[in-house]
């Protein structure tokens, strides 16, 4: 279909703002009369708050107030895992336990020094087997788990059961969640091949560029806080209410937002946020709180790690016949995640496996709190699972590419517990295109090749996440101006989403773009309801939504013309300026005109009535707030039929140097299957930043507490090694399949988080490759680990390891 | 600090002197309160986090005396305060001692190569993540090691010498200068001291808080190469997790010179194995008047592990450093 | 002056004891040098009463047996070699201390325990006992000590006490670095390893002080020949008649 | 072990490990001792973006806090404050260096230039500004002044880079979202541009 926006790439309005560095992040604001704040957080792993003895702070010159655990929850903090806004209960290091507000950084720094905090100090847990094992600490006050609608538990293994889990063997304990489907057994006994192993994956953080630094002031009652998140509108209820203003009297103000990664989209992740507004509230200045980059470590989230049992069966002729997988999930401090779940879901979705059992139990740590990382669950688990399809590929005789084809997901396939069927899937496809593109056929003879001390290796990564949501909401306005108003309420975290889904609305209407404007960036311009920009959605949802509010607002438009005009609204057609009788072109008017003519008419038109139902409250405030205004298209968006899944393929070539355990990345193309292609710069960012992600879980990046006494050692830029200009490929190959899907108007579903796990699957299939065969079954695969592989020197570390060098 | 992540330059006196007598002066009426400032690049996270608290900081790099490159009667002096960038650049330093060049253009990234000096690179302090905490370790003045345990994460640490404190030299240049058999000019008001580069790094054996023999009010003001190796030939290598920023795991300098294929002389010299660049005597006396070749390299490597003490965590350092010998003396 | 015990932050931010405050070694020095000197002063201005120094010529009595005088004397070298190797690093003496220090250390620990087995079993024991009437001694010249003198024994029990203080506790320590014959486990807390550190650097300092008294009385002239019996074992008839009861001691004649 | 803990005693604690190692360690603070004159003067004027301000700036002070704080130019990004990530790149006498971790004082003499300063009299962004916006090479965009100021800096001395050396130039300067790929796409078209 012949779009004229939808697949073209354009200019969107805030990247001119972005390389000037006019655009502003939260930390970029200042207000007259602005204070500074400052966190003191919890220097212990596991603790209780006895005392907080702030006289001597609070009586330096130039320090105007402390905030604590206290004033945030009068009657308590609430028993629950998730980060709190300040705590008296800190279970993990670094979490934030008072704020104090002064004249600047720096003597908030020094009158934290003057606090005299008393804390009693309690049994701390980093791995999540020394908490299972009986007798072992527990993470949490109550317990080492969260049981939902429960509370806090003991989950614990006998020692024997754990050490035959550390030693290799699958989990005997009895899980706490788990789903299955189709004949394990049967499964296993048709298989020819079966693989058999324990894994360990890292966690590690986010590490945004941005620390989410927030500034809030009150004006006439009103809360305005100038905060960072990747869900604008989103954010806004549950954040007015963790600050405790009504939602009609809260303000959030986003521009942009210097990454998020998963820990920004929902309030319940940045908690911290509520800080300045509730202190500004409490000393009556506007507060800014700058958030340092150690911070953003402690309170900005990690990937789950996984420790891990599976074992996979293939058939004779390589067909995925079961798997079985059991997890212990690190829940970190807060608890927190289901990427073991997904990541079980993803293995469902992208082998097609006949029959599958996956079995969980989540059990926390006094590390950093977990929660959703691009693609988690299912990008880790991608990482595992491509060296053992290889090695299968290998013990039956199939080609890498054909044992992967076999298994694709395609049109009519189901996936998960429940045998969802996807909206529709080109797997097949995009592997042919990927291998087209890499030459596959050409190169993979080259494979195990040396060179000196360098050895090739090729590895081929397929990734899926669901990607894509409804039942959100849409508005757009057409303003006497003749210009299109499209409300978008994505959060701006350089996906551009917020702009190319808002292009749907302009497609509908076939408005140049120019003709166009974007309202976002704050909850005043009154925007819709949207689903948190996570989970890959915003590309298929938010198309939905501003295509429904747009054909809405086309509907009135036509009903307004043949009010105006005579005849029956079906008898007009649109061109983008105009709005005419499709017999006689002559007779119409200009949108300007309509839109006119629709403020006049006023009532459903101008959005003062006849709403649709279900209309979220965010949505139904800001219509009010917009009614009269404009000629208004708003839309309720009825929910989708079935899994849109967003699906990636990546071929690597690597050079692993066996004397220095380094690798090269020579080649790496990554397809995107991911329907009709909305935005093709923005679709080869999310590809290019997916890889360096997807190289970063394969072989860097880390996440370090000290075993002995719980101190985070990763903390910044270098120690949590973040990939760098050099250690990923100067040219990253992408390409998309570009089938449009049915479940979406435009087409489209989304790709964010698969971009990552096909390449961290790729890469660590490359590795073995490289290394004759040899799996790790752990990621990431670090220098060490190769150089002691070839070396045959064995450590004394644990292999099923969490949160040190080995996990 | 643990409770508190400090983030602030704190209240801090600064001097910048510009002639090389005010510094010395400075220097020595300052003391141990004087912090010597290079590129900084080793010294504002130290403040920051408010686990250094010197009371002011003695700015070297407006003193032209200590800046650039020259060349001497016996080979090239390099001020102490020349940025690694210039280093990398200098057309003299890379066509006589390229292996110097070279590892200066792998010292962490460009803009720390911009302003970050010689000097700072070779005098900075150890990276040892609970020492840079701010833990009062042994190097801290305390009494304990933090990461020279059965569960303490060394992964980066120590294979050799240590004592109680098991840090290793951070630097890429040091080892370069080391074999290139350099000369530590070092300057105070009582005068010079010219220390062969060997003995300017110490170990925590004989000094468990500092990484050099500088003592308070001394100032490293200029590197001294001899022309004894100029255009021997070299090898530098720096295996590092990431490609940037990143110390060390374990690197390698060489000079070897090399006539009709038989190695004539050799100085070989490996960082981040120990708390001082480790000279490899046993390897060089190895080679010395063989045939330079695939096997040589073969049969003399494992000679540069011997005496090895691996902690829990870096066993891989061995085969690493093994296998850089070989590379190095493969050529 | 400074404090005696200085601190430092565990991991978790806690105060603890880090050991003794150094500035102490100069306390310690300054006092033990000021009352040396004043007690040489005073002897030097009572030196024209004092009657005539016993003759070391005639029949030698056998004080101190040839093993126990090499006892000493490796106790002796042992304790400065570990004082000094202890001090140089605080006095910013760049030299590897630690394995000479613990090689010495272990060296002095076994002499001691040699020292205390045959001084149990094969030594007149009670002649180094101190009873309540040698507190008399001092302030009745009539009065005579047996083979040790009320201040010998004084300065034998002090030393006895303070080495077996800094034994204990640097054996303790040495288990917290590593050794040719165990990697350390960092296995004592960190307030538990500063209290011996502590106790280990007052007991250094006390040694230091009974160190210094015990070199200048051996040095004072009046006192030489005790010395030169620990050298060379003897004394002389007329030297053990002039300062010793011979009912209380009665030597065998030197080889 | 005391469970307790209490933080004056803790501060206290900092306080006496520090003057525990003054005796054996070169820095270390401060007995109030009287210090030599000739300390630097805190009204300076330097040179940003072409223009000569008078600021006050405290002798500890980073070019980052100053130009943030003092000169509003906030399009300087502070992402680490400690050198390991390049968001606070700036030219100073052409040469990019971290803002966070340079001191104000040292590089008074010397011409600053950030991001503001770019675009021409008239408007017109910079090639390399130019060529990230065809790109699209910024994602979230708060790496993008560094990478911008990295490039534009090799640009001076290396106007015809090839991709490699584009690389090498920009390597310190670190982007989360990933978008390598696109930035080095951007610099090679500014090469071209400019």
């Amino acid at each position: 279909m012949a779009y004229m926006h939808i697949g073209k790439d354009f200019v969107p309005p805030d990247v001119v703002g972005k390389v000037t560095g006019r655009i502003k992040y939260s930390e970029d604001y200042s207000r007259d009369g602005m204070v500074y704040a400052r966190l003191l957080t919890s220097p212990v792993p596991h603790g209780r708050v006895i005392n907080i003895d702030a006289s001597e702070a609070l009586a330096m010159e130039g320090v105007f107030g402390i905030l604590t655990a206290d004033d945030v929850y009068p009657d308590g903090e609430p028993q629950s895992p998730g980060l709190k806004v300040l705590t008296n209960e800190p279970t993990l290091i670094g979490e934030p336990i008072l704020a104090i507000a002064a004249i600047d950084e720096k003597t908030a720094e020094t009158a934290m020094t003057k606090i005299s905090l008393t804390i009693e100090r309690l049994p701390f847990v980093l791995d999540p087997l020394d908490s299972l094992v009986e007798g072992g600490p527990d993470a949490y006050n109550g317990g080492n788990t969260y049981i939902f609608r429960e509370g806090f538990a003991q989950e614990k293994w006998t020692t024997d059961q754990v050490a035959s889990f550390r030693s290799g063997n699958e989990p005997t304990a009895e899980a706490q969640q788990g789903w299955a489907y189709g004949d394990l057994e049967a499964g296993f006994a048709a298989s020819d091949f079966i693989h058999e192993t324990t894994f360990s994956t890292a966690g590690y953080p986010h590490m945004s560029m941005e620390p989410r630094s927030a500034m809030a002031y009150w004006e006439n009652g009103k809360c305005y806080l100038h905060g960072t998140s990747q869900s604008l509108s989103a954010i806004a209820e549950p954040m007015a209410a963790i600050v405790g203003v009504p939602l009609e009297d809260f303000v959030f103000i986003n521009e942009a937002t210097g990454g998020g990664f998963g820990q920004r989209a929902r309030a319940g992740s940045i908690p911290s946020m509520a800080i300045p507004a509730k202190l500004s509230q409490k000393i009556n200045r506007p507060v800014m709180m700058r958030v340092t980059r150690e911070e953003e470590f402690t309170i900005g989230g990690a990937r789950q790690g996984l420790q891990g049992w599976i074992k996979v069966g293939f058939k004779s002729d390589g067909t995925m016949a079961a798997m079985d997988m059991y997890c212990i999930s690190d829940n970190g401090g807060k608890g927190g995640g289901g990427d073991a779940n997904s990541a079980a879901g993803g293995v469902s979705a992208l082998y097609q496996t006949e029959a599958m059992r996956f079995r969980n139990s989540s059990i926390g740590t006094n590390t950093a709190h977990r929660g959703a990382q691009r693609g988690p669950g299912e990008n880790q688990i991608m990482a595992i699972m491509a060296p053992i399809m290889d090695k299968a590929a290998e013990a039956l005789g199939l080609d890498r590419l054909e044992i992967r084809k076999l298994n694709a997901a395609q049109n009519g396939d189901v996936s998960g517990s429940r045998s969802t069927p996807f909206t529709s899937a080109y797997m097949p496809e995009a592997l042919e295109q990927g291998a087209a593109q890499f030459d596959w056929e050409g190169k993979k003879s080259r494979a195990r090749q040396t060179n000196g001390s360098k050895v090739r290796g090729f590895g081929i990564g397929q990734g899926y996440h669901n990607a894509g949501r409804s039942g959100m909401d849409g508005i757009v306005r057409l303003m006497p101006s003749g210009r299109l108003a499209v409300h978008n309420g994505i959060g701006n975290l350089g996906t551009y989403s917020y702009a190319s889904t808002s292009r749907a609305a302009a497609e509908v209407l076939k408005m140049r773009w120019e003709d166009c404007d974007v309202i976002t960036g704050r909850t005043d311009r009154h925007l819709p309801i949207t689903s948190p920009q996570d989970g890959s959605n915003s590309i298929f949802t938010n198309t939905r939504t501003c295509f429904g509010a747009a054909q809405d607002l086309l509907v009135k438009m036509k009903e307004i013309a043949a009010m105006d005009l005579g005849g029956d609204a079906a008898d007009y057609e649109i061109d983008g300026s105009r709005i005419y009788q499709q017999a006689d072109s002559s007779v119409g008017m200009t949108y300007a005109e309509v839109a006119q003519r629709g403020i006049e008419l006023g009532g459903k038109f101008s959005g003062e009535d006849e709403l649709p139902e279900d209309l979220n409250r965010l949505t139904q405030l800001s219509v009010s707030r917009l009614a009269g205004s404009a000629l208004m298209g708003v839309y309720h968006d009825p929910r989708h039929n079935n899994n849109p899944p967003g699906f990636t393929v990546t071929f690597t070539e690597i050079e692993l140097d066996k004397e220095t355990g380094k690798i090269e990345i020579l080649d790496l193309v990554s397809i995107a299957e991911c329907g009709t292609v909305v935005h093709p710069q923005g679709l080869a960012n999310q590809l290019r930043g997916g890889a360096v992600w997807g190289i970063g879980l394969s072989v860097l990046e880390r996440h370090l507490y000290d075993p002995q006494n719980g101190l985070p050692a990763s903390t910044g830029y270098w120690q949590s090694k973040i990939p760098t200009y050099l250690d990923t490929p100067a040219n990253i190959g992408t390409g998309w399949v570009d089938l449009p899907d049915p479940e979406n108007p435009v087409g489209a579903r989304g790709i964010g988080e698969p971009a990552m796990g096909a390449v961290s699957a790729a890469l660590n299939a490359a590795i073995t490759d490289a290394l004759g065969g040899h799996l790790f079954d752990t990621a990431p695969v670090t220098t060490d680990m190769i150089i002691n592989h070839i070396a045959g020197v064995s450590e004394d570390a644990v292999p099923l390891a969490q949160n040190n060098f080995r996990g | 600090m643990v409770a508190t992540s400090h983030d602030v330059m704190p209240d801090i006196e600064l001097y910048q002197p510009t002639d090389e007598a005010n510094a010395l002066e400075l220097a020595n009426t300052l003391g141990s309160d004087g912090w010597l400032l290079g590129g900084g690049q080793d010294t504002y996270g130290w403040l920051k986090d408010r686990n250094k608290s010197p009371a002011a900081m003695i700015e070297l790099t407006q003193v032209d005396a200590w800046k650039g490159v020259k060349e001497i009667a016996d080979g090239v002096e390099i001020g102490a305060v020349t940025t690694l960038t210039e280093i990398t650049n200098n057309p003299l330093i890379q066509s006589k001692f390229g292996l110097l060049a070279t590892a200066a253009g792998r010292v962490a990234s460009p803009q720390i190569r911009n302003v970050g000096t010689l000097g700072g690179n070779v005098a900075q302090d150890a990276r040892c993540w609970y020492y840079r905490r701010g833990l009062d370790c042994y190097r801290a003045g305390g009494n304990i090691c933090y990461a020279d345990s059965p569960e303490g994460l060394n992964r980066e640490h120590a294979i050799f010498g240590a004592s109680r404190c098991v840090a290793v030299s951070p630097s890429d240049t040091a080892p370069a200068l080391v074999a290139l058999d350099a000369t530590m000019v070092v300057s105070s008001t009582s005068g010079q001291r010219l220390i062969p580069a060997q003995d300017f790094f110490v170990g925590p054996a004989r000094d468990i808080v500092n990484m050099t023999v500088l003592n308070d009010g001394e100032i490293l003001t200029a590197v001294r190469l001899p022309n004894t190796w100029a255009n021997a030939e070299f090898y530098f290598e720096k295996v590092a997790d990431r490609n940037v920023w990143d110390f060390a795991l374990v690197n390698i300098a060489a000079a070897i010179k090399v006539s009709g294929g038989t190695i004539e002389d050799a100085r070989i010299v490996c960082g981040a194995v120990e708390c001082t660049p480790r000279r490899l005597d046993a390897v060089e006396n190895a080679i010395r008047g063989q045939q330079r070749s695939e096997q040589l390299a073969e049969q003399v490597a494992a000679i540069a592990t011997d005496g090895a003490r691996p902690l829990n965590y870096n066993h891989f350092k061995l085969p690493l450093m093994q296998n850089l010998v070989k590379r190095a003396i493969r050529g | 002056m400074g404090e005696i015990v200085r601190y430092k932050r565990d991991v978790w931010g806690e105060e603890v004891i880090l050991g003794v405050s150094w500035d102490l070694l100069w306390v310690v020095a300054v006092a033990v040098l000021i009352l040396l000197a004043a007690h040489a002063i005073i002897m030097a201005a009572l030196a024209n009463k004092k009657m005539d120094k016993p003759s070391a010529e005639g029949r030698r009595v056998l004080r101190h047996e040839v093993v126990d005088r090499l006892f000493h004397w490796i106790m002796a070298a042992s304790v400065l070699v570990l004082m000094a190797t202890g001090v140089a690093p605080i006095l910013g003496l760049r030299i590897a201390w630690l394995n000479i220090h613990w090689i010495a250390g272990l060296l002095l620990t076994f002499v001691v325990i040699a020292h205390i087995v045959r001084s149990l079993f094969w030594q007149d024991f009670k002649s180094m006992i101190l009873g309540p009437g040698d507190f008399a001694e001092p302030f009745d010249s009539a009065k005579k000590p047996g083979k040790y003198s009320f201040e010998q024994k004084g300065m034998h029990w002090a030393v006895t006490v303070v080495v077996l203080a800094v034994i204990a506790t640097g054996l303790l320590l040495f288990l917290q670095i590593d050794s040719p014959f165990w990697d350390r486990t960092n296995s004592m807390p960190e307030d538990q390893l500063g209290l011996m550190f502590l106790l280990h650097g007052l007991s250094t300092l006390a040694l230091i002080a009974l160190v210094a008294t015990h070199i200048y009385f051996a040095i004072r002239p009046e006192k030489l020949f005790y010395t030169r019996s620990m050298v060379s074992g003897w004394i002389s008839e007329d030297e053990m008649t002039a300062n010793h009861d011979t009912s209380r001691w009665s030597p065998k004649e030197a080889d | 072990m005391n469970p307790k803990l209490s933080r004056r005693r803790f501060i206290k604690g900092v306080i006496a490990s520090g003057a525990a190692a003054t005796s054996t360690t070169i820095w270390y603070a401060a007995n109030g001792a009287e210090r030599p004159a000739g300390a630097v003067e805190r009204l300076i004027r330097i040179n940003v973006n072409g223009q000569t301000r008078s600021v006050d700036v405290a002798p500890q002070e980073t070019l980052a806090s100053t130009l943030r704080y003092k000169l509003g130019l906030t399009g300087t990004k502070l992402g680490c404050n400690r050198g390991e990530c390049g968001a606070c790149t700036v030219l100073v006498d052409d040469t990019p260096s971290y803002a966070c971790s340079v001191l104000t004082h040292s590089v008074k003499s010397m011409r600053i230039e950030t991001v503001e300063g770019l675009e021409s009299a008239n408007g017109d962004l910079h090639p390399v500004q130019q060529a990230f916006v065809e790109e699209l090479s910024p994602q979230c965009g708060y790496c993008t002044p560094g990478q911008v100021m990295a490039a534009v800096g090799l640009l001076r001395i290396n106007p015809n880079p090839t991709r490699e050396e584009v690389r090498q130039g920009l390597a310190g300067n670190i982007c989360r979202c990933g978008s390598y790929d696109s930035y080095l796409n951007g610099v090679m078209r500014a090469a071209q541009i400019g």
